[in-house]
């Protein structure tokens, strides 16, 4: 069993599944609520096999109303329970957002601490597959810009179990954001690296924390989600050319782990960001300005790798034109590695 | 279904809370005036933001909160106090946060808009029909558990015209919530009145579209909301699910401090005021034989009440500056 | 009323609308599995994404359109070829658009959930309800100029839960605004059947909550649509407002292309394909007699229209990658 | 006419409503609509007048549905129209956002320029008079971040009429957002810089250009509504200490405009941006990236003063320590000066 255990490999859906089932079975008032999450298990099969183990009052299918069901999570949160609640895509925050940022993320504050809300709003993000303008966003930094609520993004399947269960544990509302692109359905297609092992058993990952997932000494690339993964794919051909880059995972977008990006920029000197949500007033300019503001001395301009601030278009002839990817990551670091140390 | 008439405790306390409630109010008055005169300055003064008074909607707050137990849930609006008198939230606690103490409900954080009070399950908010989710979320927490508490949000009419509205309804009746949802109809979103925004007649009549009762109430009387609250709310314990109830009241004030009124007709506001709820439900209860005795002893301790909770807000301190960075998150999580 | 039965022209238009819309999707089915076989990934082939197809719906779309003239506003939802069809969108454009080329009706930015055709005013989108503000919007600029036009909004029964639903409706009716909301009810929102997400049998009944007629249509019947139809479109035409039609019809499909439809009760797909509305009305038709002869001639034309289209956009070319930095504004100002 | 037209001064308020009477005059296709802005004439003043000018078709009080009539607002402006509509307070966003950044912004791209969204979205923003955490918020970041739409701040009243004429004749969503700390309304109190002398005539003021204020040499102070005139207290502090700062107002969050910031810092190599929005992916966040990714050299580390990633408080004594002020911008000043030539 620990034999397979260590070597069984899970999809970012299947492991989700899991934790929230895990999850449920520990603590009673963990419940899952969100459109087609019971009978069909999500669209994105992060709710598969819990309504057929936790039945209809645990698990429940919502009407189309984000703003109605976010807002009820957040008081059976009020009232003790644990509510995980899916947004379909994160796209559809226009139609709920008050309920989140207003409501949810302020309520302890409001309250001086005397009434919590400890909820998670699962929401599926990215592109990549032609599908378009207002389902293929990311909008990370529309939810980390905003006060009171904590937003991670897993990577990997490990990531996102212990992601999860340090979710629906905390006490505040968690922004849990799961990338299509690394979801792990068939029908969505799905970058290899993020089906990894991971342990049945209960663990942890600290919200809050950057992921240092390979050191390096000449350059520091930092991602999230789909975009770690094209900065492994650059640093790993940086390695064949004897280039050592550090690659950080941010893994929590608020609160943002500063330290652990200046402590490595401070080593290497050398700062790409790569993110696929709109570049301004986004996640690498934050990156850039955290770690400018610090002082840490460079040894070339900071570079992003963002997407353009512009409407997702269908035609792949136009999106995978300007999706971020590892060959612009590469550009950027050439670009970066031709400064001298001066 | 109960007889207000003679149900005579719950009417002098009803009578008690609608009085505390306009002390309350009248002892707000000129502390919000404070340093905002001679040039009216909302930023001012011991009560700077803005004040939304509930003055002549008392009788929806203690007709309904009657009923209610301090586990009952209750989600409230912008203009919250007479709501949150009648619910029981700490009057010493609510007014120090009125006036931005460390003694506050939530040490100042919050203000008169953002009240909350987990002892007796009290919030409210200032986004309109905002509570209305979280009222349903209570009571499905309830009905969960398997307790029979409920859960009441109030809004204004002006919130019936919000999508909000709509969803929450509905998942209510889906999933048979036991919630009451009950509108002040004082006739009014800020200016615009609401035969100007509003497609009905009466909001009640909305209650078909999600298959749940819509009960309207006239004329502003605490015995009839008394009633017809008592039967949604044992409807509810009873697990048959949510309710609509659609009040006619009346706001003998502005929308907020400061504001002009020009919008108002002619002589409404004195024609309101000559049906303040207050002594008339006063005088209907001299004749069903209520002593003036009792009733001036309520109303004592009204005024008593309100005169310690503003003496203790006034005597607070102010938070230290650094509070404003706790709280955000709450600490420590579920292991 | 209109008597349909005698209105022969406009029949057998509906009748080669409704094919032209099947033959539509009968194309797109097998070009979308294009590259996503053996292992279906949607973001594979010539039409990657999402493909809702409205095999089934024909009917709410022609009997709707039938009525309307190219100045009359239409939204749609993300599941919008058969309406964009009947509203006469360019079928040619439209493919185009649906296989990402330069030559589509956005150049290849929008997709099929993101059609727009200002000559005939049609729009979609693929948010619930979001369509319903912009035809309240289209009607009363309509309605502001002084001119007789329309507009329809189309939804499907799951939208009816979604906030802006019942903001739209009120709206549209305390401005009288000149628009028609239809409801496609195919029963299902994705997996979630009607019955478990709505606190009402039939949504027409909720056109009472904004004072505005409420019609429900049984059995998918083309000719009962455009009876319906003609009505409230006719009323709205003299000013007098806006209705609610609910529209009972069946999705043939799934609910994108790769939906496993396991949330299907046993046979249900047999059972509503049994009663294809497309047969159904051709016998009809027949029945009333209108010759084969014509009825085969509207088929072929709707056949050979979507043969050109389908070949014209697989000829078309890719837009040029820098064409997606273009139109995210609209150059100029009105000076 | 002329001559007391030279000197005559408006509030924010008076120079919007004007802006709009005089374009409602000029084009027919003009109307307002919103909460309260025909017979009160707007919470903060700024449609006064209106409906007794224009009449009820033009000037429209709606129901409290802020989805319902944005998106009303973008088919009429589909339709030819050129609808100006109000959202009270920016804080309601989250009610609305759909039909605003899924909706309006997007609808140029998806028709591929055939169906064009020439609207204005008017919204109050900003604090300091005590109004707590949902009515007292900025959220510049939060429209700067989602393409699609224009985003403006005035910080007078000449800039309010020019940017307001501009925005109605601009071909596409613009947001207009006016600061409560400047807009005139005797209730609110006012920045005295913000009431400025008004011409009658019709003038616009490009949007999408900075402003540059005052030119100077040793420092740039970057700010935008509140804060510009913060950051004109600070330089004026300064200049008595023959420190030259040069300050800029943003007047424009989208599209930024970088091409200003970078060249001033250029020149003065040290960077100090101020605003009242929240500070992770925030405006000053994004303005120190532009510079430092466009390989400005720097004197001294760039700074931003923001506010906290905290929800607004509502006691005085809680919101007037956190919010921005000159105190906080010239401490910031004197840090950067510290710094040498090296
Ligand atoms: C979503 C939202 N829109 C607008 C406002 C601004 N606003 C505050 S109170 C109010 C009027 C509310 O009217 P009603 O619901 O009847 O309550 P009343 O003030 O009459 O008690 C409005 C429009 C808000 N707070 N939230
Ligand atoms: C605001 C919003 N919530 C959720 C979705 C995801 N979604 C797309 S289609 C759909 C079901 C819609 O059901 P219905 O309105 O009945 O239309 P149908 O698919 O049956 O044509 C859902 C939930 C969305 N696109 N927008
Ligand atoms: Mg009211
Ligand atoms: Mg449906």
């Amino acid at each position: 069993m620990t034999a397979q255990t260590a070597t069984r490999k899970l999809t970012i859906a299947k492991a989700m599944a899991e934790a929230l089932s895990q999850e449920m079975a520990r603590d009673p008032d963990v419940l899952v609520m969100g459109e087609d999450i019971a009978k069909l298990g999500g669209v994105f099969g992060n709710t598969a096999g819990l309504l057929d183990a936790f039945g209809p009052e645990r698990v429940r299918d919502t009407p189309i109303s984000e703003t109605g069901f976010i807002g009820t999570a957040v008081g059976m949160a009020a009232a003790g329970m644990r509510p995980v609640v899916e947004l379909m895509f994160v796209d559809f925050f226009g139609v709920c957002m008050d309920a989140i940022y207003n409501l949810a993320a302020k309520q302890s504050y409001f309250s001086g601490g005397s009434v919590t809300c400890p909820m998670v709003l699962m929401t599926s993000v990215g592109g990549g597959y032609g599908d378009a303008g207002q389902h293929s966003q990311c909008l990370y930094a529309t939810f980390g810009h905003l006060p009171g609520m904590k937003v991670v993004i897993p990577s990997t399947a490990y990531d996102a179990k212990g992601l999860m269960l340090s979710a629906i544990r905390d006490e505040n509302p968690v922004i849990f954001m799961y990338h299509k692109a690394l979801q792990g359905m068939g029908w969505l297609g799905t970058e290899p690296g993020a089906i990894t092992p991971v342990p049945e058993k209960d663990y942890e990952i600290p919200i809050g924390e950057a992921h240092i997932v390979c050191e390096g000494s000449d350059i520091t690339l930092v991602g999230l989600g789909a975009t770690l993964h094209h900065c492994l794919a650059a640093a790993k051909s940086y390695a064949e050319k004897g280039v050592s880059a550090e690659v950080i995972d941010l893994r929590t977008i608020a609160p943002l782990d500063r330290q652990t990006l200046i402590a490595s920029v401070r080593k290497t000197g050398r700062l790409v960001a790569a993110d696929d949500d709109y570049l301004s007033y986004g996640v690498s300019g934050e990156v850039i300005a955290s770690v400018c503001e610090a002082g840490v001395p460079m040894r070339a301009p900071p570079e992003r790798i963002s997407f353009p601030d512009i409407p997702i278009p269908f035609s792949p002839a136009l999106e995978h034109f300007v999706l971020p990817n590892s060959d612009k990551i590469t550009a950027a670091v050439d670009r970066a590695l031709e400064h001298g140390d001066d | 279904m109960t007889d207000a008439s003679t149900n005579r405790p719950h009417r002098i306390l009803m009578y008690e809370n609608m009085v505390k409630s306009r002390c309350f109010e009248d002892a707000i008055k000129p502390a919000y005036l404070e340093g905002k005169q001679p040039l009216f300055n909302m930023a001012k003064g011991p009560i700077p933001g803005e004040m939304h008074l509930s003055d002549g909607q008392e009788p929806c707050a203690v007709g309904v909160c009657a009923h209610l137990r301090p586990e009952d849930a209750v989600t409230a609006t912008h203009r919250p106090h007479h709501i949150a008198i009648a619910k029981g939230v700490d009057l010493n606690a609510m007014a120090a946060e009125i006036f931005g103490k460390k003694t506050g409900l939530s040490g100042g954080r919050g203000g008169h808009m953002h009240l909350f009070d987990p002892a007796v399950n009290f919030a409210c908010s200032g986004i309109i029909a905002q509570g209305m989710g979280p009222a349903v979320g209570a009571a499905m927490a309830a009905k969960l558990r398997g307790d029979d508490s409920v859960a009441v949000a109030f809004i204004g009419e002006g919130a019936a015209n919000q999508g909000a509205f709509h969803e929450t309804l509905n998942l209510a009746a889906v999933w048979n919530a036991p919630v009451i949802f009950v509108i002040e109809d004082n006739s009014y979103g800020i200016s615009v009145s609401k035969a100007d925004c509003t497609a009905v007649a009466h909001n009640a009549d909305r209650a078909a579209a999600y298959g749940m009762p819509g009960i309207h109430v006239e004329n502003n009387d605490p015995d009839a909301i008394y009633d017809a609250a008592g039967e949604a709310i044992a409807r509810a314990r009873r697990g048959e699910g949510p309710s609509l109830i659609e009040i006619e009241t009346t706001r003998l004030e502005g929308h907020f401090m400061g504001d002009a009124e020009a919008y108002r007709p002619e002589g409404e506001v004195e024609r309101l005021r000559a049906a303040d709820p207050i002594p008339v439900y006063r005088a209907r209860l001299e004749a069903d034989g209520i002593s003036r005795a009792d009733l001036d002893a309520a109303e004592t301790d009204a005024r008593e009440a309100v005169g310690q909770a503003f003496a203790f807000a006034r005597e607070s301190e102010l938070p230290p500056p650094d509070d404003a960075f706790a709280t955000v998150f709450t600490e420590g999580s579920r292991r």
